[in-house]
């Protein structure tokens, strides 16, 4: 394939972000905007000629003749090397997934692009936000498209940058700022375990390729394989750490990485502050894309973690409990971004299960493309109720539920495309979200009823709480909304609501199993109506129906159960205090506990004895100064003391 | 009576151990430079009898002797100035007073 | 010569312990004359005519002129320094003696095998003199030579710069 | 003589020195200065891209550019001179903080002259040290270097100016002593009757058991310019005092004299010793890496937050050093250059935010962002770097040191690379706590509102330095390759290199 197109896919953004950055401004707000809007654009345009050259073009370097999707290094720049074979390259991988992922990344950064165009009119700093969302979307397409795991760290960090700056994008509230400020460490701090995690497969495997990881080549191609031909894997064999294998550890670590982007317990804290940002920066950073980073990293290496089941486990114990935490703070939530982030944290926790139940023996994986699709559909609808919420929260100016209700009435579009995204998340056919949970609760199921009892529990939280939010927003009780009457937004915020709801309700239908598998062996999705469909359905409407009865109109039932719920609703309202216990480990324990004694140490001890040497030498030197007396006659007396007693020595040596 | 180098050294040593109590314990400025001349002197006794008599083919003794002389005037001159310059400050000549340069 | 040699060194000893000895400041310039006399009188006795010469002329001429002036114009007429305490002096005397004590241990017992009467020596002409004087050979001494004079011509300066009224 | 290129990192400062001499004006001081360090700059591309064409056209040899003049026959002290890829390196870094000093300096007051000779007279120092390969010319550059410092800081300085100044030269000092030591050392251990390091180092004559005592004289008397725990405590307070062109000059390029003698004297010389020894400066070092960053959290005064943040740098360069491989050897002078560039352009912004502001206290200021916006974004880059973004230098040189670190299989190495790697969470938090209480949030002084942003000879100094921390950042290899081609194989044979 010709690496032009994928070239510019990445070269476009990182151009508007110079651009928009350095010149923006000089520009317009409408120039600037429209900028970013069309450079974005021609962007998704490419990545969908990508992607489609890729899935439908039966080219011999992306498909075998029996039909197994092959990854494809389109170019690979040597960019940094260390040593002979640990390089780090910056290029572009096509693969299944990585196409997938450019066509979500470019499609809902598009569309966000749109509707900031609406959303963020007459904001100071129009420019600047286009700049960094450029930013954000180059970062990210590097990110999904690179071909070690080198590249994807230092695209990881970039995306968290850009995320930091898009977070803070209202510097001047300290809200913001130390939103941000959080979400760049925690994140960091998880990177940290990721770059261990680097280190370590590196160092035993000589390698950052995720081809040499995972794949064998095929013709100018690779094939994902289970058993790498370069015997990588052999070369950990018995290495050991504290009981688990070193390359446990190394996976565990790198997950770890994908724990703080994607936000799971107990690394999960940042990502509800993160909604102090713009709610468009919210639908694409924290809903859609990087925060699915963590998804995506563990479905790069997923044939690694095939390896080591313990790894496996790991991530499905710690996506179950995330998904069950997430869904039920979210339920107790008044800030509607809070509860979509909540939200967004348990559909990611999905996906990890979806992966972590994943194995070759229970129909080729299908977690890992129920994880895939589930993917690609939440990030369509979860973009789409992030930007409806945005134009909500544009329509009323509050975050808070209690500032709205009864809108149906007046914000007719958002209404109704609100309200496909919530049947999309709650898993009610046809649309998306049904098909794509479906499909993980099945890899849930074949993996043991615990986790799948487990999910469909969450399943039924999930219906519950969106329902909750919808029925809070657009029904229940209408407050005094004053003479400005809220109203739907331009079309430019519309546009990209009714879009992403067309895609939310025909999603679900695509041959998703053709396109995406763990090893490129095509496998046909059949649904398990009896088993699995037809039992959560039931459960999402019963869980709706729930919710319709206690929140349609406004009544005391809410309260009441609050009430009765013994401070479980005040817990998982103020989220299961896991901010005040970070607080207390940074603040109480690192800042007060380490750093300032340190520092205390530092100031006093080391430098103490540096000025005690100090004064060591002036109090020296005064005890001595009184011999100094200025007297001659008394020095004549200390030198001719001297003299005669050098003198007598000298006669005594010489002589006697 | 041979006169040998012992009987010029020993008038000598009288007259630098003359030198060195007079140093020691006048309190007047000039009487001390005056003690110093003393020893000076006994010091170039030393090096021309010593040179003459031990040495008698060469002449550094009595060279260091010359020279110790011209300097000896010199330093006087300097002294003496010190002195008169410290008797304008003082209104004496008392040692005791010129002791600015303690540590 | 015996007899010349004991009335100098008796001259030497008495005078300089006057010099030290006596109240009167003026005095003690007399006798550091007289004492300086007695050192000419020994280079004149070493066959050292210049040196003995440039003694009574640099020394007795000058520096002990400049004493008396020294003294005049710092000291009354007639104004005898007071008297030395006791514990002053007797550190004196006890510093003066010890240092005679192993000074004079050293010489006799070492001075043993120096013993001997006066060599003969080349006298020691003013052509000669001028010679080592001027000369940079070895045993010439143009070096020190021209250093003092620089050293003279500093003093004078340094003198003058000291002594001169701000 | 003067057909050496090398000689004339020495010739045109002194030009310059003679220039300011005779300056008349503020506006002669700064034409010399610009002048002359843009000559500087000039001649250090000029020398890097010869150097690359005549390593590419297959010049051996160690060393290139090589000259040899006595200057003191009796102890067979020369000026020996020649260059490898590392000391390019460093000669570029010095010439551009040079250039970007001088623009920073562009106000200095009182006594501007004289300011711009000892500046110019330390950079003589830097260049000459950076030249050199004989080890008592080096070792003489190095103190020329050293004392400027001293008037500079407590002349020109603020606070505590004279206390700083003092500690600082002491504490130098005393580093010198050892170091002299250990060169008198090795001068006479090694037999050869030559001071040449190159002689030396392929002799490789020092006895081990001198080897022993001379490695650890060196590598502390060197450390303590690295600012190695527990001798760094000079580094706060001297650069929390010193004006802002020689805090850029000092943490920016005289500290790497510190990395570059530890290297080129203790290591090179000495490889049996460092690698017997080198645990127990690991362990130093991995402190200084954590010690320095949680120090660095708490502090208020901005310069001394930069000062510790250096102090957890440059302990990561002598602790890449230790490891005694290639890659993070590489990534030790690569660190060197990319805190050079970063930690002058902080300083510099440090002292022009200062100046407008009057104070450093990060609790006094808040939301610069709105005042001086230009200022603020190259603050936020300069974190950015700093805490190892991708695409500015931080983040090469971090992950070289790792990677390389971690290639070193004994636990001790192991461990105290993850220590160490955990720095970059804890320099995330200190350059995010001062970003978000200077930078952002709301305006906290109302008299802060009527300060002007940078002016263009401000804008001139701190654009050509992102410009430098960029490039090393999107181009690492080309650095890189230039350096780690220098490390020949043979002079490391002791070590397995």
């Amino acid at each position: 394939m010709n690496p032009i197109i994928p070239l510019l896919i990445l070269c476009l953004p990182l151009l508007g972000f110079l651009v928009l950055g350095l010149l923006g401004h000089k520009m317009s707000h409408k120039a600037a905007g429209w900028y970013g809007v069309l450079s974005m654009g021609t962007t998704m345009v490419l990545a969908y000629i990508t992607a489609a050259t890729y899935f439908f073009s039966n080219d011999a370097a992306f498909i075998t003749e029996a039909g197994n999707r092959l990854q494809h290094i389109i170019f690979n720049q040597d960019w940094l090397q260390f040593t002979d074979s640990l390089i780090i390259r910056l290029g572009f991988l096509l693969d299944p997934i990585s196409a997938l992922l450019i066509v979500v990344i470019t499609t809902i950064s598009f569309c966000v692009h749109l509707y900031s165009l609406g959303y963020m009119e007459g904001e100071k700093g129009f420019q600047r936000y286009y700049a960094f969302l450029q930013l954000f979307s180059f970062s990210m397409l590097g990110l999904v498209v690179a071909t070690n795991i080198f590249q994807m760290y230092i695209f990881w960090e970039l995306v968290g940058a850009s995320s930091y700056l898009l977070i803070g994008f209202y510097y001047t509230r300290p809200s913001a700022v130390s939103a941000s400020k959080k979400a760049f460490i925690v994140t960091r701090f998880a990177d940290l375990g990721f770059l261990i995690g680097i280190l370590i497969l590196s160092y035993v495997t000589g390698t950052f390729d995720f081809t040499d990881f995972t794949s064998v080549q095929d013709g100018s191609s690779y094939a994902v394989a289970l058993n790498t031909p370069m015997g990588i894997l052999a070369r950990f064999q018995g290495a050991t750490f504290m009981g688990c294998s070193l390359l446990t550890w190394a996976l565990v670590l790198i997950f770890m990485g994908g724990m703080g982007k994607s936000a799971m317990l107990p690394l999960h804290i940042w990502l509800p502050d993160a909604m102090e940002g713009p709610t468009p920066v919210s639908a694409l950073i924290h809903a859609a894309t990087m925060v699915v980073a963590g998804v995506y990293l563990v479905a790069r290496l997923f044939p690694l973690y095939l390896m080591e089941e313990a790894a496996l486990m790991f991530i499905t114990v710690v996506g179950a409990i995330t998904a069950f935490y997430a869904a039920v703070v979210a339920c107790t939530q008044i800030d509607i971004k809070r509860v979509l982030a909540f939200s967004t944290i348990s559909q990611i926790a999905f996906m990890m299960v979806s992966l972590g139940v994943a194995r070759p023996e229970f129909h080729e994986s299908l977690g890992y493309m129920a994880s895939m699709f589930h993917l690609f559909t939440h990030a369509m609808f979860k973009a789409l109720l992030f930007l409806g919420a945005g134009a909500l929260i544009h329509a009323v100016h509050s975050n808070d539920y209690t500032a709205m209700g009864g809108l149906r009435k007046y914000m007719p579009i958002t209404h109704i495309t609100f309200l496909i995204g919530c049947l999309a998340i709650a898993g009610i056919p046809p649309f998306s979200g049904f098909f794509s949970k479906d499909e993980i609760l099945s890899a849930c199921y074949q993996q043991s009823w615990i986790w799948g009892a487990w999910m469909s529990m969450v399943a039924g939280l999930t219906a519950f709480y969106m329902f909750r939010l919808y029925y809070l927003i657009f029904w229940w009780d209408e407050p005094d909304y004053g003479h400005h009457k809220p109203h739907d937004g331009p079309w430019v915020m519309s546009l990209p609501l009714v879009f992403l709801a067309a895609v939310s309700c025909v999603a679900g239908f695509i041959p998703f199993g053709t396109l995406v598998s763990w090893n490129g062996v095509p496998y046909h999705i059949h649904i398990d109506w009896m088993g699995v469909a037809l039992p959560s359905i039931i459960i999402a409407v019963a869980a709706i129906a729930l919710a319709t009865v206690m929140y349609r109109k406004k009544n005391s039932l809410p309260e009441k159960f609050a009430k009765a719920s013994c401070g479980l609703w005040t817990a998982a309202h103020n989220r299961f205090y896991w901010d005040e216990i970070y607080l207390f480990i940074t603040h109480k324990i690192i800042f007060n506990g380490i750093c300032r004694p340190i520092a205390w140490f530092d100031r006093h001890i080391i430098d103490g004895s540096m000025n005690g040497l100090a004064w060591l030498a002036q109090r020296l030197s005064i005890t001595i100064r009184p011999l100094q007396s200025g007297s001659v006659q008394a020095y004549v007396y200390i030198y001719l003391f001297g003299a005669l007693l050098l003198g007598a020595i000298t006669t005594a040596c010489v002589l006697l | 009576m041979e006169i040998n180098v012992l009987y010029y050294l020993l008038p000598s040593l009288v007259m630098f151990c003359c030198g060195i109590y007079g140093f020691l314990t006048r309190k007047n400025m000039i009487a001390m430079l005056i003690s110093l001349e003393l020893m000076l002197n006994a010091v170039d006794i030393n090096f021309t009898v010593i040179n003459r008599f031990i040495y008698p083919d060469g002449q550094e003794g009595m060279f260091f002797s010359l020279f110790a002389i011209a300097i000896a005037a010199a330093e006087t001159a300097m002294a003496i100035a010190i002195i008169i310059n410290l008797y304008r400050v003082n209104k004496n000549v008392d040692v005791r007073d010129a002791n600015k340069l303690q540590g | 010569m015996e007899i010349l040699y004991t009335i100098v060194a008796l001259a030497i000893i008495i005078f300089s312990v006057l010099t030290v000895t006596t109240r009167k400041i003026l005095r003690a310039a007399t006798y550091l004359l007289f004492t300086l006399f007695g050192a000419a009188i020994i280079y004149f006795m070493m066959d050292y005519e210049f040196l003995g010469a440039v003694q009574i002329a640099v020394y007795a001429g000058g520096i002990v002129v400049l004493f008396v002036f020294a003294i005049l114009l710092t000291t009354k007429p007639g104004h005898n320094s007071e008297k030395l305490e006791s514990r002053r002096r007797g550190w004196g005397i006890c510093a003066a003696v010890l240092t005679a004590g192993i000074t004079g241990y050293a010489l006799l017992s070492r001075c043993c095998s120096l013993l001997g009467a006066k060599p003969d020596m080349e006298f020691l002409t003013m052509n000669k003199l001028g010679e080592y004087m001027l000369s940079t050979d070895r045993g010439g001494y143009l070096l020190p030579f021209e250093a003092v004079s620089v050293l003279l011509l500093a003093c004078i300066i340094g003198a003058v710069a000291v002594a001169r009224k701000r | 003589m003067f057909s050496n290129p090398l000689i004339y990192f020495v010739v045109i400062p002194v030009i310059m020195l003679l220039g300011l001499y005779l300056s008349r004006s503020m506006a002669h001081i700064r034409t010399v200065a610009v002048t002359g360090s843009l000559c500087l700059l000039g001649l250090s591309i000029w020398l890097l891209v010869d150097y690359l064409g005549l390593r590419a056209a297959g010049a051996e040899g160690a060393m290139l550019y090589r000259g040899d003049w006595t200057w003191f026959s009796a102890l067979n002290i020369k000026l020996s001179v020649g260059v490898d890829g590392i000391s390019i390196a460093m000669i570029l870094l010095s010439s551009i903080i040079l250039l970007t000093g001088s623009f920073a300096s562009w106000k200095i007051n009182p006594l501007p002259k004289e300011f711009f000779l000892w500046l110019i007279l330390l950079s003589i120092g830097v260049f000459g040290f950076f030249i050199s390969i004989d080890l008592f010319t080096m070792f003489m550059f190095y103190e020329v270097a050293l004392i400027p410092m001293y008037l500079l800081i407590g002349i020109w300085g603020t606070g505590r100016k004279e206390y700083s100044a003092m500690k600082l030269t002491l504490m130098l000092m005393g580093g010198s002593a050892f170091l002299m030591l250990s060169l008198i050392g090795i001068y006479y251990n090694a037999g050869l009757d030559s001071w040449n390091i190159l002689d030396i180092a392929q002799a490789d004559s020092i006895p081990h058991s001198w080897q022993y005592f001379l490695f650890p004289m060196a590598f502390v008397g060197f450390g303590v310019l690295g600012a190695m725990f527990p001798f760094h405590t000079w580094s706060p307070d001297g650069h929390a005092c010193a004006p802002t062109a020689v805090s850029m000059l000092h943490a920016g390029v005289l500290m790497k004299l510190g990395g570059y003698g530890c290297f080129r004297v203790a290591i090179y010389l000495m490889p049996f010793a460092a690698n017997e020894l080198a645990w127990i400066f690991l362990i130093l070092t991995g402190i200084s890496v954590v010690y320095g960053a949680f120090s660095a959290c708490v502090q208020t005064d901005l310069k001394y937050i930069n000062a510790y943040s250096s102090v957890s740098h440059c302990g990561l360069v002598l602790f890449a050093i230790l490891m005694l491989n290639t890659t993070a050897m590489t990534g030790a002078i690569m660190q060197m250059l990319s805190h050079g560039l970063m930690t002058a352009l902080f300083f510099a912004l440090i002292g022009m935010i200062y100046g407008r502001t009057h104070t450093r206290d990060i609790r006094e200021m808040g939301g610069l962002m709105k005042i001086m916006p230009f200022l603020a974004v190259c603050y936020v880059i300069a974190g950015m770097a700093s805490l190892g973004l991708p695409g500015l230098s931080g983040f090469v040189a971090e992950m070289t040191i790792f990677v390389g670190s971690f290639q070193e299989t004994a636990l001790l190495n192991r461990v105290f690379t993850i220590i160490a790697c955990c720095s970059i969470v804890i320099t995330a938090v200190y350059i995010l706590r001062v970003v978000g209480k200077l930078l952002l949030g709301p305006v906290q002084n109302e008299h802060h509102l009527e300060l002007t942003d940078a002016t263009w000879w401000e804008r001139t100094s701190t654009v050509t330095l992102i410009i430098c921390v960029a490039a090393i950042g999107c181009f690492p290899n080309f650095f890189e390759s230039l350096i780690r081609t220098t490390f020949s194989a043979d002079i490391f044979k002791v070590i397995g290199m």
